[in-house]
């Protein structure tokens, strides 16, 4: 591998998280982004769940993109996804068993994250292995990172814990451990890094095409 | 014609693969898994009786339309029986509570614990803290009444959230009844 | 008392003017003749610079069906034919007569049985004056009077609410020229075959009802109407509302429903015209507001230029901020006073500085639905006035855009004081009806 | 001609109408506010002047977000039209008096309701004319749900004036959830010195939303000064009525739903019912602007406030009702439509 | 029948798929920007749910239970999906051309949307009859309707105002979404279940 391809492995890195980070720029799969992030554990847990299956589906995908039929691409690449997914249902149940009570609806939800789907159609049917394993790599650290910080804001804000150790002794503002609160935490979130992106970058905000 | 063997060939292929890693993870997670339940609800049962070593089911009854819940006998190492836990429910405010209450063999409360509750957060999820559970201790039936000032022979309700207190106390007076039906008297 | 759902309430200000006499003023030295005073086709100029030219000489002739002639309203010499300024902004074709002060009238010819004129020669008589309507519209009404057969006409409506606050020139009429007015509307109905006439006047004017009363009370098949006091209550359909309860339906014309609705100066000039042949080349202008000396009604030959009327009412007094050619409602702001009175112009209105709104300064739309509940059309104006201003015209369309007749009341009471009528307007043009 | 000439320069040309209503937005905030004012005095004269310093703080708060705002988004500013002022009013008013004397004091309390209020419910959405909710009420709805203990903790009425350790007790209608008609007929004495005390605002409950009869003034005032209609509040009030008439009584005995044995009267004046209804569903922004869309939106608060007052989690609805309403006020818009002039069908006349 | 009509109500208003379990949010920011789009995919998504409910009822409880292979069901749940929803596609070309020319757009994104995945792992998890889980299905879809339709309202008011820039598009609509969801709060307690 030349120095070239180095650098294109760490562009793929950084596209998926920053470039095209799938909660906060592109915007898919933001279910969980809100659903498991009013701990910093659960979101960190679920994060780590997106990140194995989505590297492993890339990983999978490419490995065998030549040798499936085009006309049962999706379903073959729906069965696979679902596999890994069930992996990873499987080894939290068995290891951490009451955060698989917390989040494991969500877990089992991955199967149908748009991103992860997305990313086996889009990159890693057309890629090599290697390639494919660090798409999922990045855009499995994106979602990841972008978890952990909405989680990380919304129990420290919440509980005024983190990883739930409690810092404070009061609950500063409770709203953002519930339902409610994720929505706004995302929300103004996202605001933020478009203002960001906006105010230091010269970009034109992320989702600003929203409408 | 060629087209549809290959197709079948193709996920006939991901199918296998897909069941080979599928049943080696399952084979290796599922003793895990089953552990992990059993675990759980003895680690409950045990810290409610720290000093029994043998708590076993006796059966179950409905404290609740539609809810069936267990209900045991603790013994100590020798056999002599230290006294009962039931499961029991109840409808709380925004949530079924669901809890163990343990008694001695004098029928009063050693100890309560709440498995599960979904109540208002910041308000009658308090009912799951230590602080609420160790009002139940040494309360006979008579004096599970929820009131709203300290009172030591009633049970005070988390301060702004009667209502679950109240949930909660119903469900841990349902267990108590039941348990002093089933076994007053019948102490050796 | 009848009247139409929704409408507003403006402060009328008749008091201003309504107690003063219409008095005839001084031909000018000089008038502007607009060949296009009237909906349609303009006239054709039929004079040549240098031409000498007598009070009711005709100097343009109508081009078309819709069309309208226009009359000399001095005697004296054509010294200009071109572009001239006018009230709505845009510069128009006018022609340009200089007074010689002998007031000589080209011969009329006189009818006393007018009333027993038939029904085609009344119409020539009237399309010969040039009239058109003169609530300022300004349609032809020699072709307002020739509904096609497939639409009778069962109803006609004297104009007389004249809703728009300030003005007070149909007032002054009813009272002054109550027998005229009323031989006007029969003569209308005699040319359409109408067995019933109405006339509609706001309960504000007690005084004018009453004497058009006192003038129709011979007539079996005339009846005067009062009507609750409401802006615009003297829009045609409102109007037809209140006094025949029938609705016109979006986009169709009064004679839909069988009506047909005349304005009282035009009633006026119509009788003037059959009975004596007059054509059109004078009408009462109210010049009123706070920022007028002196307040009143004159009669003023068409193509007089406002300056004129301001200095005869004894010119502004202090601050001056505003002259408006109309009423304060749906009038138009003039830039210059050298614009020349036309056939539409009901009034000269002056506004001080004081009390004026400006347009820039406006809010948000707060959704207080004071428009929704005045609008005569049963329109939503806010609605249409922010779908306008973000440039959602095909939405505003949807929405009945153009069943507005921009009467002005949503701008009148709304409290973010938006200029709805202009986003409107400019809806309208961005979009097809 | 000089003259006139000179005068030519300085004529405004602008589109018609040339003149306007005296009414405006600022005097709509005004005198909305102004109307609020007894039964703001009726809480501070039962709740102590800790009333009046949580309503103050409200109002400062709110104001400075908003001068903030306008700031921070380079817009023109708008602290002048009253609207904030409005906000931070209603806003005060809907809080229990009690968070100045709980212990330790929570005064960010009603500076953070103020920042939810104006920065996330209005600024963010366009400022005024643009906000979907309420903004007084989104900012009592975060502290209720942030802070459920401190916003459920309600003071004794008492014209004693500078009482600081004043005693708590609960509102009647957290009395009628929880313990049932009995127990406030014990607390009050007798029905009619229970509708009397209600009436006149002697009960506990948040700063202004006490005393119907001063409530009633506000409300009336702006009926007659014609700022707002009849359509929600009689809506609103008059479902509330018979809802809670049919379906609010229960056996004393046995628990059981009773028909038509509820106490309609008791549920008009308890709660925040009267403030919502006059003050708060009738906002123009968040409300639906059609007047048939109104009745309904009015007929909805009510339904809801019943729902939860008769059968939900909390023992008062309306400031739910209202947000919930609110959401639906769009879709109302949208689908009750106005009958444009001509084209109902009818007989010639 | 009592307990029907409360699963119908928790379903829809007390534990909102979207509002409370943050379910389906893709398909909720994705399809709300016009009425029309909102008002086609709520009628799709509500009959898909109630189907699948059934269809993937009968498969956990009749086939998966049986032979222990639970563990399976989200393999098989997506499967039973994807295949009907593909059937319905082609039945509906064939069967009812118009119909699918306004709805079959949607059923395209349903395979790819958790909602409809979730409402058979939750009816599992909660050892739901056939009956409850099909009226499980029903009110969830009620309940995701109610959301797009006032989600598509409001936005289409959101349209014409004057958002700051960085909030425009999404992140507004989380906002307000947060804002509804604070408003869902008032229907807590309603239904205990």
């Amino acid at each position: 591998m030349s120095a070239a391809g180095k650098t294109s492995y760490i562009g793929l890195l950084k596209n998926g998280i920053f470039g095209e980070n799938p909660v906060f720029r592109v915007a898919l799969s933001l279910c969980p982004s809100v659903a498991v992030t009013n701990s910093l554990k659960s979101g960190f847990l679920m994060g780590i769940g997106v990140f194995f299956v989505q590297t492993m589906a890339n990983i999978s995908v490419s490995f065998v993109r030549k040798f499936i039929h085009s006309r049962i691409r999706l379903p073959a690449y729906i069965l696979i996804i679902g596999t890994w997914v069930t992996v990873a249902n499987l080894l939290l149940e068995a290891y951490s068993y009451s955060l698989y009570k917390q989040i494991g609806l969500y877990l089992q939800l991955i199967v149908a994250f748009a991103i992860i789907l997305s990313r086996a159609e889009l990159f890693a049917s057309k890629n090599k292995v290697v390639p494919s394993l660090f798409d999922g790599l990045g855009m499995g650290i994106g979602f990841l990172i972008a978890l952990v910080v909405i989680s990380f804001f919304r129990e420290l804000i919440g509980k005024g814990a983190l990883w739930d150790y409690q810092l404070v002794s009061t609950k500063p503002i409770l709203l953002f451990v519930l339902p409610a609160g994720g929505f706004f935490a995302v929300g103004l979130l996202m605001g933020f890094f478009n203002w960001i992106d906006i105010r230091f970058f010269g970009g034109h905000g992320a989702s600003g095409g929203g409408h | 014609m060629k087209e549809i063997i290959k197709i079948t060939l193709n996920l006939m292929v991901v199918f296998i693969v897909s069941g080979v890693i599928l049943s080696l993870v399952y084979a290796n997670a599922k003793p895990k898994i089953e552990r992990n339940e059993a675990i759980e609800k003895e680690k409950a049962l045990k810290s409610l009786m720290p000093e029994a070593s043998n708590i076993a089911v006796q059966g179950t009854y409905e404290p609740m339309e539609g809810k069936m819940a267990e209900y045991y006998v603790a013994k100590d190492k020798d056999g002599k029986v230290l006294g009962y836990i039931a499961s029991s429910y109840s409808k709380g405010y925004s949530s079924i509570i669901n809890l163990l209450v343990a008694v001695g063999t004098d029928m009063k409360i050693k100890a309560i614990n709440i498995l599960h509750q979904e109540e208002t957060p910041g308000l009658g999820d308090d009912i799951g803290k230590q602080y609420f559970q160790d009002r139940f201790k040494g309360k006979a039936l008579d004096q599970l009444e929820v009131v709203k000032l300290p009172d030591p022979n009633k049970i005070e309700a988390v301060s702004g959230a009667t209502i679950s207190s109240r949930a909660a106390t119903k469900g841990v007076r349902t267990g108590v009844e039941f348990l002093i039906k089933k076994y007053q008297g019948v102490s050796q | 008392m009848p009247t139409f759902a929704g409408g507003i309430h403006p402060p009328d200000k008749k008091e201003l003017s309504e107690s003063k006499p219409i008095t005839a003023l001084k031909a000018p030295a000089r008038v502007v003749v607009l060949l296009r005073q009237h909906i349609g086709a303009p006239a054709k100029a039929c004079v040549a610079i240098g031409d000498e030219v007598k009070i009711g000489t005709v100097i343009g002739t109508p081009e078309g069906f819709v069309s309208s002639p226009v009359h000399s309203s001095v005697s004296g010499k054509v010294i200009a034919i071109g572009e001239f300024p006018t009230a709505m902004g845009r510069p128009a074709e006018a022609v340009v007569i200089e007074n010689d002060g002998k007031e000589e009238w080209v011969p009329l010819k006189d009818e006393p049985n007018f009333m027993e004129l038939p029904p085609a020669g009344i119409k020539e008589r009237i399309k010969a004056a040039g009239i058109v309507g003169m609530g300022g519209a300004a349609f032809p009404t020699a072709v307002k009077l020739s509904p096609p057969k497939e639409k009778p006409v069962d109803v006609v409506i004297l104009n007389g609410a004249e809703c728009e606050p300030y003005l007070t020139a149909d007032h002054r009429l009813m009272l002054e020229k109550s027998k005229e007015v009323v031989d006007g509307l029969r003569l209308i109905m005699r040319t359409l075959g109408v067995k019933k006439g109405f006339i509609g006047i706001e309960d504000n004017k007690p005084d004018a009802i009453e004497a058009m009363k006192k003038a129709a009370s011979a007539h079996a098949d005339v009846e005067v109407c009062p009507l609750q006091v409401k802006y615009p209550q003297g829009a045609e359909k409102m109007l037809i509302k209140a006094v025949s309860g029938r609705e016109v339906p979006p986009r169709a014309l009064p004679m839909d429903v069988g009506v047909v609705v005349q304005n009282i100066g035009t009633t006026y000039a119509v009788y003037e015209a059959v009975r004596y042949g007059k054509p059109l080349i004078e009408r009462v202008v109210t010049v009123t507001g706070e920022g007028i000396r002196e307040p009143k009604n004159l009669m003023a030959r068409i193509g007089t230029l406002v300056s004129s009327l301001i200095e005869a009412c004894g010119g502004f007094s202090n601050n001056t901020a505003k002259v408006i050619s109309g009423g304060p409602m749906m009038g138009f702001a003039i830039s210059s006073l050298d614009v020349p009175v036309t056939k539409g112009t009901s009034g000269i209105l002056v506004l001080p500085e004081e009390g004026l709104f400006h347009a820039d300064e406006y809010k948000p739309c707060i959704r207080c639905s004071r428009c929704v509940d005045i609008c005569p059309m049963g329109l939503r104006p806010g609605q249409l006035s922010v779908l306008a201003e973000k440039g959602h015209y095909e939405d505003a369309k949807a929405n009945n855009l153009f069943d507005c007749f921009e009467c002005g009341s949503c701008a009148f009471v709304c409290p973010s004081k938006r200029p709805i009528v202009q986003l409107i307007r400019l809806a309208k043009s961005m979009v097809k009806p | 001609m000089s003259a006139t000439s000179q005068q030519q320069q300085r004529l405004i040309v602008s589109v018609s109408p040339h003149i306007r209503s005296e009414v405006s937005v600022s005097r709509i905030m005004w005198t909305v506010s102004i109307s609020l004012l007894p039964a703001l005095v009726m809480g501070i004269y039962f709740f102590g002047p800790r009333a009046l310093a949580i309503t103050a703080l409200c109002i400062v708060s709110c104001v400075g977000f908003e001068y903030l705002m306008n700031k921070a988004l380079d817009k023109p500013q708008t602290i002048s039209d009253g609207s904030a002022f409005l906000t931070g009013l209603l806003l005060g008013m809907n809080l229990p008096a009690s968070i100045w004397s709980v212990n330790p004091f929570l005064l960010h309390l009603p500076v953070l309701g103020s920042l939810f209020a104006i920065v996330i419910t209005k600024a963010l959405f366009g400022g005024l004319g643009f906000n979907i909710f309420n903004p007084a009420l989104i900012g009592r709805a975060f502290l209720l749900v942030s802070w459920p203990r401190a916003m459920t903790i309600w003071i004794k009425p008492s014209a004693a004036f500078l009482g600081m350790d004043a005693q708590t007790t609960a509102t009647p209608l957290g009395i009628l959830k929880e313990e049932g008609a009995g127990k406030l007929m014990e607390v009050f004495g007798s029905k009619g010195s229970m509708y009397l005390q209600m009436f006149i605002g002697h009960r506990a409950g948040s700063i202004g939303e006490a005393s119907v009869i001063a409530l009633l003034i506000g409300g009336l005032y702006l009926l007659a000064k014609k700022y707002i209609t009849w359509h929600i509040p009689i809506s609103f009030l008059g479902t509330v009525a018979i809802v809670t008439w049919i379906f609010g009584g229960k056996d004393p005995e046995t628990g059981k739903l009773l028909l038509f044995a509820g106490d309609p009267v008791l549920h008009l004046m308890s709660g925040g019912l009267m403030l919502g209804a006059f003050f708060m569903a009738t906002d123009y922004v968040t409300g639906p602007s059609l007047r048939s869309a109104q009745i309904l939106f009015g007929i909805g608060c009510g339904l809801i406030t019943c729902l939860i007052r008769l059968i939900g989690g909390f023992p008062e609805g309306v400031m739910f009702a209202i947000l919930l309403m609110n959401c639906f006020a769009p879709l109302l818009d949208r689908y009750m439509k106005t009958r444009p002039f001509g084209t109902r069908k009818e007989a010639r006349a | 029948m009592v307990k029907l009509f409360e699963l119908i109500v928790a379903a829809s208003l007390v534990n909102n798929f979207v509002f409370t379990r943050y379910l389906g949010l893709c398909i909720f920011f994705g399809v709300t920007k016009k009425m029309d789009t909102a008002i086609g995919m709520s009628m799709t998504f509500t009959a898909v749910m109630v189907i699948s409910a059934a269809l993937n009822w009968v498969a956990y409880n009749m086939v998966m239970v049986p032979f222990h292979l639970e563990f399976l069901k989200i393999l098989v749940f997506i499967a039973i999906i994807a295949g009907f929803v593909q059937a319905a596609d082609t039945m509906m070309r064939k069967v009812s051309p118009g119909l699918y020319y306004k709805l079959g757009i949607y059923l395209a994104l349903i395979v790819t949307n958790c909602i409809i995945l979730a409402v058979p792992l939750i009816s599992a998890d909660s050892n739901y009859t056939f009956i409850e889980s099909l009226v499980f299905g029903l009110g969830s879809g009620l309940g995701f309707s109610l959301a797009l339709i006032i989600m598509a309202s409001i936005r289409e008011k959101l349209e014409l105002a004057d958002v700051p820039k960085p909030f425009r598009g999404l992140p507004i609509s989380f906002v307000l979404t947060g804002l509804i969801a604070l408003a869902f709060i008032g229907f807590s307690g309603l239904i205990t279940l």
